[in-house]
């Protein structure tokens, strides 16, 4: 066991017994090698239950919206709501404060462990590093894992099988936490802006293809939507049949409508934790059209989600010198293309 | 039963050939993952048996989707008036097909075709249709995964339920080809001059690999399931397994069983439209919603016991067997690692 | 792309109420010529409009989307052009990015005196779709068999 | 083998609103072939799906009993997609139905018995359904008395205004319907439906009861019942689930082990019981 799921499990121990929370919600080890899973405790003792590795890349913040959800006016004889615990990296910490600042989590009545995060593995990743053998066993080691697969072990390069979004990421630190846990916080990426670049390079058509191949695998189970912290809608645009936007099963073109408007819908909202792309089981490309609409947030409107829960949401505010060069100007005189 | 041997290397000859008559189906690369695709026959691309893919042990999505598509249109109207109504009648052969996958067409035969209980008979011509003009050639598990639980809930590696031909992989790299029932039989007759017959040595290889195969498969406490399912129903045991439950619906749809659909109709516009079938989800809240706003399984954990009874405690009442097969698909694709195994054990445990 | 003369693209235009669609009403009343491409759609604001219905409309086959407000500044509910333009600035990258040809949505503003620029803008709209030819890649096809 | 999915053709013949708000109306359908009037054979408790191609499918308990021969009535609420096109349906419309569905109320048992009747709300539809269908000249005397207490928040949300009229004038039937509150202009009995139902205390031997209405009225008028000496298997009622296929397949509208389209809607409290409280 190492030091960083000591010192989470005596620190999470010690807010149940100053009684600071009612209930955490951390990670503890899952049924299928190596994966850790989110775990639900409410006494102190099960505070043994908790680890900390390179597997526990679910969002936990996801949670929250459920258990803080209003379940009707507002009658001023409610009970006192819910003082959760949560293991929160450094994205995970960026959903909470994005939840906050849209008011459906009161910040004050959630306690953070904050972990500085040295990156979550990608399970395919560590699939194909071993041949797509079946993985009974993964242990990390310095900044190799040591892995069971079969009948082989084989040794891994950490940074070899890091989740994407954990190579690029800007801020592993989750910051605002309540307690900080001591744990080395990985160098800040590029955000995602490579993979970004590199898909505007290809030709439109190509653009296009791959869009569209990615999506026609698409099977509408909606696991992107539910893993995502800051997609709560009581009822989806996806699912509403007044109006019926989109059709059922998985044709191709509502495929395409359901994601571009998901994912519009996470601008200025969407912190990059991937939580999405690790959710599909169909393992669908979402991710260089999330760090789009996010590139664009930052480039266009200079806004980062996930930091400052007073600051304007980018699309409920304006500035007078927003850019308007898309705009068609039809007596414009030189011609563009 | 007739066996055959199909020599190593033919097997994409064997592949083209079932092709002139039928659509043939079998597991290929897709994306990040291995499903079905059409490999030889209509619908396929002229090179489309290079990209079978028979090394995962299962693929991502079951056969089921062969048989009873994700969205399938029942008939097309115009205006006021039913215009045609859609005749899924092509032959097609669903090569690869894991005996759990098979197995799982024995219940959903039994759900599409006459109604189990009651004086109502219904059947559902569209997978009925779609059924009697498929062929199903299953390939036995040489090396079942961690996540199978196949045994524990009356499957085998090497079981022929639901399947018309079992192959086998034999250590010297060709297929022995076992017919199960006459479509089975009149196929493997039709491409007799592919086959040789099978040595002693041979048939002893597949005993051994079915008996090492079934020795590899982990067993699950699903033992009188039903009874502990039935008595835990209010136990606060579901709000404990259940609690990380995000209410998506992947489980569902790679599911084998799982047959929940919903009917909804599209419109073209100029008064034209079909009336569709699609898959739909019992996890999914507005599943069971009243139009009044009623839900009778509002939360996520009543949704998920609901998935869980219906295959351990409903299904064996009213179709006579336990409707999860053991593929483990929904453990494997679960981004919250809920695992079923572990949830039929708990069944009747303190919380 | 098929630029034959016969192709006459259908664009779905929603035009705010204060200043677009009255533009387009002035247009008509000077007997202002364009191309009989466009189908209204009248919009409280261009703040009112919602991405999903552009994606619609593709999805539905049309071949050309066209979203005018007010010039900024003139905007009768004072911001409501402001902030559409960034929901149109998001849009427009995104599409362009997932691949959708660039003039297919255009975005502009229109005040209720400009019949003249309205007039020419639907003409530059219907040429630049009409070079691009019918909208097949996000238009649906419901299957009425396979 | 016949396509269970395949809408019969029908016609709307007449469109007559039942209440006040308006939200009730009642649709009198007409096949338009004379073999399908002949093959929908179906007894009252049964319910159909009601299509609109272009719209959907929704299912509603069959209003009309089989002894008015050559048409169906259908009483629809406007809730959602398909209930709200219906509304703006004029007669003449080409629409479908599918069905009957369900079973019926439990007629061999109800042969020679006493039977009460108690609804509230919309769901009367299908005990209109039971009510003329008894009354019929050539079924009244398979039953002995027959009682019937029907509930609804005010006068004008009481459906079938005629049939009430003539059933309260009746000696045929104790018809007693009542409203929650009073109000002027009602000389009637005011009460909720299950404080009428103990007031009036119908003897229970050789007497079955069918309960029909909002989930919060069955839930009291049981133990009333219950009290009054009626066994958990002579009071019977009639489930509203959510439904798409209504024969069986597409795994909605599950109780339990039950699916209310094929094995109800219509089941006994003993039976109820013995299902997880999903309804």
């Amino acid at each position: 066991m190492n030091d960083i799921t000591r010192e989470i499990r005596s620190a999470v121990a010690g807010l149940f017994e100053e009684k600071r929370i009612d209930r955490f919600i951390g990670h503890e080890k899952g049924s299928v090698p190596p994966r850790s899973r989110p775990a639900f405790l409410s006494r102190a003792e099960d505070a043994e239950r908790l680890v900390w590795d390179g597997f526990c890349s679910n969002n936990l913040a996801v949670y929250l919206p459920e258990i803080y959800r209003r379940q009707g006016p507002k009658k001023g004889n409610e009970p006192p709501l819910p003082r959760t615990g949560l293991l929160l990296k450094g994205c995970d910490m960026r959903s909470l404060i994005a939840l906050a600042k849209e008011r459906q989590v009161p910040r004050e009545n959630v306690v953070v462990v904050g972990v500085p995060c040295a990156g979550m593995v990608s399970l395919r990743k560590l699939s194909a590093a071993v041949g797509g053998e079946e993985i009974l066993d993964a242990m990390e080691e310095g900044d190799g894992l040591r892995v069971t697969a079969g009948v082989r072990t084989v040794t891994v390069r950490r940074e070899d099988v890091l989740e994407d979004s954990c190579l690029s990421c800007r801020h592993p630190v989750p910051e605002g936490a309540d307690v900080t846990i001591k744990a080395k916080a990985r160098p800040a990426g590029d955000g995602g802006d490579a993979v970004v670049a590199a898909f505007a390079a290809l030709a439109r058509t190509e653009r296009w293809a791959a869009f569209r191949v990615e999506m026609s695998r698409c099977i509408r189970c909606y696991a992107c939507r539910q893993a995502c912290p800051t997609c709560y809608c009581k009822v989806c645009f996806a699912e509403d049949n007044n109006p019926g936007w989109l059709g059922g099963g998985s044709e191709v073109t509502d495929a395409m409508l359901f994601h571009l408007i998901r994912i519009y819908h996470q601008a200025g909202r969407c912190v990059e934790c991937d939580a999405c792309v690790r959710a599909c089981p169909m393992g669908i490309d979402l991710r260089t059209f999330t760090r789009k609409m996010a590139a664009d947030v930052r480039q266009m409107f200079g806004f980062t989600p996930g930091f400052d829960i007073k600051e304007k949401p980018p699309l409920c505010t304006f500035r007078e010198d927003d850019g308007q060069a898309f705009i068609t100007d039809p007596d414009a005189k030189e011609r563009s293309s | 039963m007739k066996e055959a041997i199909l020599s190593k290397g033919r097997l994409e000859e064997f592949l083209g050939a079932m092709g002139n008559t039928a659509a043939v189906y079998a597991p290929v690369e897709s994306g990040q993952n291995i499903v079905f695709g059409a490999v030889s026959g209509p619908g396929a691309a002229s090179d489309g048996v290079r990209s079978l893919r028979l090394g995962a042990s299962n693929t991502r999505l079951s056969v089921k989707g062969l048989f009873f598509p994700q969205r399938e249109p029942l008939f097309s109207f115009r205006d006021d008036a039913v215009k045609a109504v859609a005749e899924p009648k092509a032959p097609l052969v669903a090569f690869g097909v894991r005996p759990c996958d098979a197995m799982a067409l024995t219940f959903l035969d039994k759900v599409f075709g006459p109604a189990r209980v009651g004086s109502l008979k219904h059947e559902d011509p569209y997978y009925l249709a779609r059924r009697g003009a498929g062929t199903v050639i299953s390939l036995g598990c040489n090396k079942p995964c961690s996540t199978c639980f196949c045994t524990s809930v009356g499957g085998h590696p090497f079981g022929i339920a639901g399947t018309d031909v079992l192959a086998t992989e034999l250590p010297d790299g060709s297929l022995l080809l076992e017919a199960v029932t006459e479509k089975g039989q009149a196929l493997l007759d039709r491409h007799a001059g592919l086959f040789s017959a099978p040595s002693s040595a041979q048939l002893d290889d597949k005993g051994r690999i079915s008996r090492a195969a079934e020795a590899a498969v982990r067993p699950v406490h699903a033992a009188d399931a039903k009874a502990r399912a039935d008595a835990a129903f209010d136990s606060a045991v579901w709000e404990a397994l259940t609690s990380s439950c995000l209410g998506c619906g992947a489980c569902t749809f790679v599911c084998p069983t799982c047959h929940c659909f919903d009917i909804s109709d599209e419109t073209g516009g100029n008064g034209e439209g079909v009336r569709l079938r699609s898959w739909d989800s019992c996890q999914y809240p507005l599943f069971t919603a009243h139009a009044s706003g009623h839900n009778p399984r509002p939360a996520r954990r009543q949704r998920m016991r609901q998935r869980v009874m219906h295959k351990f405690s409903y299904t064996p009442e009213t179709a006579g067997m336990v409707s999860c097969m053991g593929c483990g698909r929904c453990v494997a694709v679960c981004p919250v690692n809920l695992d079923i195994r572990e949830i039929v054990a708990a069944l009747g445990a303190k919380p | 792309m098929s630029t034959d003369e016969s192709f006459r693209p259908k664009i779905v235009a929603f035009l705010c109420n204060w200043c677009s669609y009255a533009g387009a009403d002035l247009a008509g009343v000077s007997r202002m010529q364009y191309p009989p491409s466009i189908r209204v759609i009248r919009v409280p604001c261009s703040g009112r409009m919602n991405p999903l219905y552009v994606v619609k409309a593709l999805q539905n086959g049309v071949d050309g989307v066209l979203v005018s407000g007010c010039h900024p500044g003139d905007c009768h509910y004072l911001s409501g052009n402001l902030v559409a333009r960034r929901k149109f600035a998001l849009v427009k990258s995104m599409l362009e990015f997932a691949g959708v040809e660039p003039e297919r949505v255009q975005f502009s503003w229109v005040s209720a005196s400009e019949g003249g620029r309205f007039s020419s803008l639907i003409t530059k709209v219907t040429e630049d779709v009409r070079k691009l030819g019918p909208q097949q890649a996000f238009k649906k096809e419901i299957a009425l068999h396979e | 083998m016949t396509n269970p999915y395949l809408p019969i053709p029908v016609t709307i013949e007449e469109v007559t609103v039942e209440n006040d708000l308006g939200d009730i109306k009642t649709f009198r359908l007409g096949f338009d072939r004379p073999e399908d009037a002949e093959g929908f054979q179906y007894l009252p408790g049964q319910f159909a799906e009601l299509s609109v191609l272009g719209t959907g499918e929704s299912p509603i308990g069959i209003a009309s009993s089989p002894t008015e021969k050559g048409h169906l009535l259908f009483s629809v609420k406007r809730m959602g997609l398909v209930t709200s096109e219906l509304h703006a349906s004029a007669p003449g419309r080409k629409m479908g139905v599918r069905g009957p569905m369900g079973h019926p109320f439990p007629w061999d048992r109800l042969e020679g018995k006493n039977v009460l009747i108690v609804s509230g709300g919309f769901a009367f539809t299908t005990l209109r359904s039971a009510i003329t269908y008894m009354m019929h000249d050539g079924n009244r005397r398979r039953f002995g008395r027959i009682t019937a207490v029907y509930g609804a928040r005010e006068p004008g949300e009481l459906l079938y205004k005629d049939p009430i009229r003539q059933w309260q004038a009746s000696p045929q039937i104790t018809f007693v319907p009542t409203i929650d509150r009073p109000k002027d202009g009602w000389t009637g009995r005011v009460g909720l439906v299950p404080n009428v139902v103990k007031e009036l205390a119908p003897s229970a031997d050789g007497t079955l009861a069918l309960v029909c209405g909002p989930p919060i009225m069955i839930r009291f008028t049981i133990p009333v019942l219950l009290e009054l000496g009626f066994s958990k298997e002579d009071i019977i009622l009639s489930l509203e689930n959510r439904m798409k296929c209504g024969i069986g397949k597409c795994g909605r509208c599950n109780v339990g082990t039950r699916y209310v389209c094929l094995d109800g809607p219509v089941f006994t409290y003993a039976q109820l019981e013995k299902l997880p409280p999903e309804y």
